[in-house]
């Protein structure tokens, strides 16, 4: 139960990223009701153990991808919240200069290449960062998040037939929430599980618990380390549920609040919680802490932004070409 | 004016004061066509259930049924190339890319498949589709959901590029573009979605390729597409209150582009302005004046002739960047004021 | 060997297809270096049993899509070998009045939706005609033809999976003849078999020997009857080889003479012979009544073709709209 | 004279008189380029062993491997993306799309990641890749394989756009363009790869953004593009014979582009004519011309400015259209000498 080569500390971190995902994006939740935040975005409460889970596999410098719902994975690969709430507020100290906002938060010099708004769209890069990790020899793993509608896309096709002829070292995780936008998975796909898509690249595939951390942990860890010997790519799906709607404007005409209730029954960050008590290795009360350190930080990075100053509007152009 | 006439002549429709928003309008474009030719159907993400990311189907589905309200997966390329292959065959599809933006990924199939094979089976197929987007900026969705890519359509033989500014000329355009016999790239702006103007009930369509002066004046032909039709106006109100009348013309239709209309203003006012949301360097913009500048209206031209669209940036996510990036109304009035006045 | 359902009198006619394709080809060929023709083409000399076994499958009002090289499809589907020399010629009396030449050769009128020049660029396409079929209820089947090169393009995955899930009457055929241009099918697949994806889609997936036309007829008509009693799309995979180089150009550096020989060994041709003589269906002087006759079709599609008139430059804009 | 300037400051060239094709001489940068900077490196479909469609890489996979001169199956959208993600964590990849046609299906991760991601992530990513591809009409390939589709390109924010005319441009631009830390695009024209020029050996650059006069000329501005190029070169040629003297500007590189050159040669001159291949509804063409005549040079013109461009036709492929549809020599000797002698 408890992942081999998994501290304590690691584990103890990984609930704080947990935390810190849902609680940036109910505060991003209610700053948008409240008209402070303009724009779209889209949640991934609910997601939590997936995005974590996966980006415990990696070490520092290597490298993940992101989509469109990308703040968990832009916190479990170590940004800093504050950073990510001045770019949601789109000030000038952000991490795009307020040019990003929610969808396209980047995090280069922390190895995060991006969240993306085009579904699909970084498949294909993440291929091209493996084909430029292998060619340098660095050693790095280059890990891409795309949801289950974005396993439709032909760039999803070209990206992994790519990565598998030239063995590059790239973990695909299909972060499957059941739904793209209003489509469910059961009209979109003639399969049962998106990770037989592997059987046409040639590569292993996968699907796990994505509400569990460490199944998630396991799957990725065991596709790192293949990626990082030289042995290729691998497809992992992770099966999970988005709490919130698509985005601000969905009226979840598509799913019945039953089905989001029996889901919220299955929170990982509670189920993390229950596991980790269980093995002893953390009392009620360290949790406690955890969330309310996590609460903390929450709360201070939207001070940080609302202080931070907007870009000036004469440097519009600054940042289009290098 | 012509629009009642129009409206009359389509069916003796009296309710003129009828007030729809432009996405109602574009709404009751699909309904009627829906319902007067079975061979009618649409095809796009959410546009079933969920009414389309921006409501635009709503109740669509309801009323027509999954198999001619169709949601399809998130594939660009083939939802343009399904609707070209049935619109060959008897079929007369209407595709929704969901932003226009995601249209980066059907261009294949419609601009090497929808454009030319009519002309390369020598005449001998007809594709007659639709392809329904929004497009442009203002709404905080940053870069990649924002853009305004009509300008490439343009460059494109064989396609028709329609964008309407109000909610009367999205209902009768789109009609027209349904019963056109060619592929046609019909172009909304999510930001008139909520604009709301007279739409008669009924049928009517409004022909695509010509131009509307959507207000006259004496001084400077303002050419503006889209979002740009009411910024131009409301800039052409501000400056009337100083005694500066700006002529405003609308193309509605990008391609085939009706330049007459534009010219014959020209004529009239010696002063061009084009405006434009999409960036200024290789827009639509550069089409307009260079159709000005080459023929009957060079010889009436009182002042360089200008363009005014957006920046040649990304559009940003910060609100205020977001703004500066394409033309406001106070961008407009003081554009025209220094061409009328000679202040360039 | 001989296939339930076909007649002497359809095989002969198979036959027959066979040689005009080799005929039209061969003659295309020596026209082009004599200067008459202009721009490219692509042979399919080899490749004879796969385009015509795969379109005896169909019937006459049923729909297909070609590729580049594709004049064996178009021939295969009944198209008039005059009209087909004549377009080649530029002649405003062919299919497509001069404008399409031989990579858009299309016979609308005949079920033949067209060649095309973009690779994997028919198959969304002919998507949409089965879906068109579907919602019209025709009762047709629509056939698609494309290389082993085009199943890596992004296109040939969003289209076997809105079939699939739209369960339409479409069969999807790949002929892998182990190269697109240059690239050996080894190199550009992580998989021994192109028919495995249909794993991904959930539709059958079959390969067989694309130079025997039994072998490919049988595997059509079964995917045939499938698509047209409603049960949706199937993936066949036919082997087979172009003996010619990839169009005029090619220098053919990345295959051995050897190679080549070895598959001229297995010609289609020859093979169907054979098989009809054991059978007993023709003898000999059959045998080569037919090659003559199609000789005679073929010499008589360059006179109508030459004497033909070139389409006149002031029509030019004709047929860019309706 | 400068290019001889520019070839004796790169490296004390002599052998001035070296020719090349402009298919080699676009090799011999890419085979610089690479052994000057590992990081370089090149991928697209059959440039390997089979040394490009067109023969342009022939012998760079012999000289610098699998690894670093790499085929890749027929996946445009990937090349393109991979190209992207190469570049963003330090490659410097040149990208070959194999006709400029099939760039429809690299569109999205061109324009909507390729161009945009150092922007939308404040200005913190660098995405310095080239992709080269051979474009235009003329060899009998017809409608899907004779694009020539600069114009989008110079539309997209983030993108830097080429079009070299002669070898030495094409030499000097690329290495230019493989050393910028931004996407360009490089628009090579098929029949332009066996024409010959002077080429200096060693390493030189031809800066971007720069026009250049190629005859100077008194009565008529010609800005022409890529083939066009040598098109109005003869023209000016014979036209001279009639006393009319050309000047002809070359832009080479169409974004950013260097309006003012021509500005200063229309100031001169009074009049324009702008010739490009592409159609000319919504062409590069528009851009050249609607700078013109909103500055300075619009008090100065003399006469209307025209565009002379592509029919809006898919290029067909009997050969007699095919010329038909795009302009030949004596199609601008034709409108250069309407233009100059006031017959318009
Ligand atoms: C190419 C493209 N098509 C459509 C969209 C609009 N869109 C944004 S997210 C989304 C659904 C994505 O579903 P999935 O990949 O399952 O991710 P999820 O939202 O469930 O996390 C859609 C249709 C887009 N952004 N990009
Ligand atoms: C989208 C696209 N990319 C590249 C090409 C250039 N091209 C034409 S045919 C071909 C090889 C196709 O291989 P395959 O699909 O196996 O068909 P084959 O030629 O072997 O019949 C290539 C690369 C093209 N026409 N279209
Ligand atoms: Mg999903
Ligand atoms: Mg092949």
């Amino acid at each position: 139960m408890r992942p081999s080569g998994l501290t304590a500390v690691a584990l103890q971190e990984a609930l704080r990223k947990m935390h810190l995902i849902r609680l940036f994006e109910e505060k991003a939740e209610s700053l948008y009701a409240l008209g402070k935040i303009h724009g779209t975005m889209h949640l991934s409460i609910g997601q939590e153990a997936s995005a974590v889970g996966a980006c415990l596999a990696l070490k520092p410098d290597d490298y993940i991808l992101s989509t469109h719902r990308g703040h968990g994975h832009c916190i479990g690969k170590g940004a800093e919240p504050k950073l990510m709430m001045a770019e949601f507020f789109g000030k000038d100290v952000g991490y795009c200069r307020g040019r990003g906002g929610s969808m396209h938060i980047a995090d280069v010099a922390g190895g995060n290449l991006g969240a993306n708004g085009i579904v699909a769209g970084g498949i294909p890069l993440s291929t091209g960062v493996g084909l430029s990790i292998k060619m340098q020899q660095l050693g790095k793993v280059c890990l891409t998040f795309f949801g289950d509608g974005a396993a439709n896309e032909g760039a999803f096709h070209e990206s992994l037939n790519l990565a598998a002829i030239w063995q590059l070292p790239v973990v695909y995780i299909c972060e499957n929430n059941r739904y793209a936008m209003s489509m469910p998975v059961e009209a979109a796909f003639p399969i049962a599980q998106i990770s037989q898509r592997a059987v046409a690249y040639n590569m292993p595939g996968v699907t796990v618990d994505g509400n569990d951390l460490f199944a998630v942990y396991e799957a990725v860890k065991t596709a790192v380390t293949r990626a990082r010997a030289g042995e290729g790519p691998s497809l992992i799906e992770t099966i999970t549920y988005r709490w919130r709607g698509h985005s601000k404007s969905d009226r979840q005409r598509y799913r019945t609040r039953e089905e989001v209730k029996a889901w919220q029954a299955r929170d990982p960050i509670a189920h993390l919680e229950q596991q980790l008590l269980r093995a002893g290795l953390l009392d009620e009360a360290q949790l406690a802490e955890i969330a309310a350190a996590a609460q903390q930080t929450i709360e201070a990075s939207v001070a940080f932004a609302e202080a931070a100053a907007d870009p000036d509007p004469a440097s519009i152009l600054e940042g289009v070409y290098a | 004016m012509l629009k009642q006439m129009e409206a009359v002549a389509a069916g003796g429709e009296t309710a003129v004061t009828r007030e729809l928003t432009y996405a109602q309008a574009v709404r009751e474009a699909l309904q009627l066509a829906m319902t007067r030719d079975e061979k009618v159907f649409m095809l796009g993400e959410d546009i079933g259930v969920y009414g389309g990311a921006f409501g635009v189907t709503d109740g669509l589905y309801e009323q027509f049924g999954p198999e001619r309200v169709r949601d399809t997966p998130i594939s660009e390329a083939v939802i343009a190339g399904a609707a070209v292959g049935a619109a060959m065959t008897g079929m007369r599809p209407v595709a929704e890319i969901q932003f226009m933006d995601f249209i980066t990924l059907s261009m294949e199939q419609l601009v090497l498949q929808g454009a030319k094979i009519r002309f390369m089976f020598g005449g001998k197929a007809t594709v007659p589709l639709v392809l329904r987007t929004p497009a442009g900026s203002g709404t905080g969705a940053a870069a990649q959901h924002s853009e305004s890519l009509e300008a490439w359509f343009v460059h494109v033989p064989g396609l028709k590029v329609v964008m309407p500014s109000t909610p009367y000329d999205a209902k009768g355009l789109l009609l027209a573009a349904i019963e056109d016999d060619n592929p046609v790239i019909f172009v909304e702006h999510k930001l008139l979605y909520r604009t709301k103007g007279h739409v008669p009930e009924g049928y009517y369509t409004v022909p695509l390729s010509q131009s509307e002066v959507k207000r006259p004046g004496r001084d400077l032909t303002v050419v503006a597409t889209s979002i740009m039709v009411p910024r131009a106006l409301e800039a052409a109100d501000i400056l009337a209150q100083e005694g500066i009348e700006l002529e405003v013309v609308d193309p509605r239709t990008l391609k085939p582009y009706d330049a007459g209309t534009v010219t014959q203003s020209v004529i009239k006012t010696g002063k061009a302005l084009v405006v434009h949301e999409a960036p200024k360097t290789g827009g639509f913009g550069g089409e307009v004046v260079a159709e000005i500048v080459s023929g009957a209206a060079f010889d009436y031209l009182e002042a360089p002739v200008r363009r005014l669209a957006g920046l040649d940036v990304p559009i940003p996510y910060n609100r205020e960047l977001e703004r500066t990036a394409v033309p406001q109304v106070e961008d407009i009035v003081r554009e025209a004021r220094a061409l009328v006045q000679g202040a360039y």
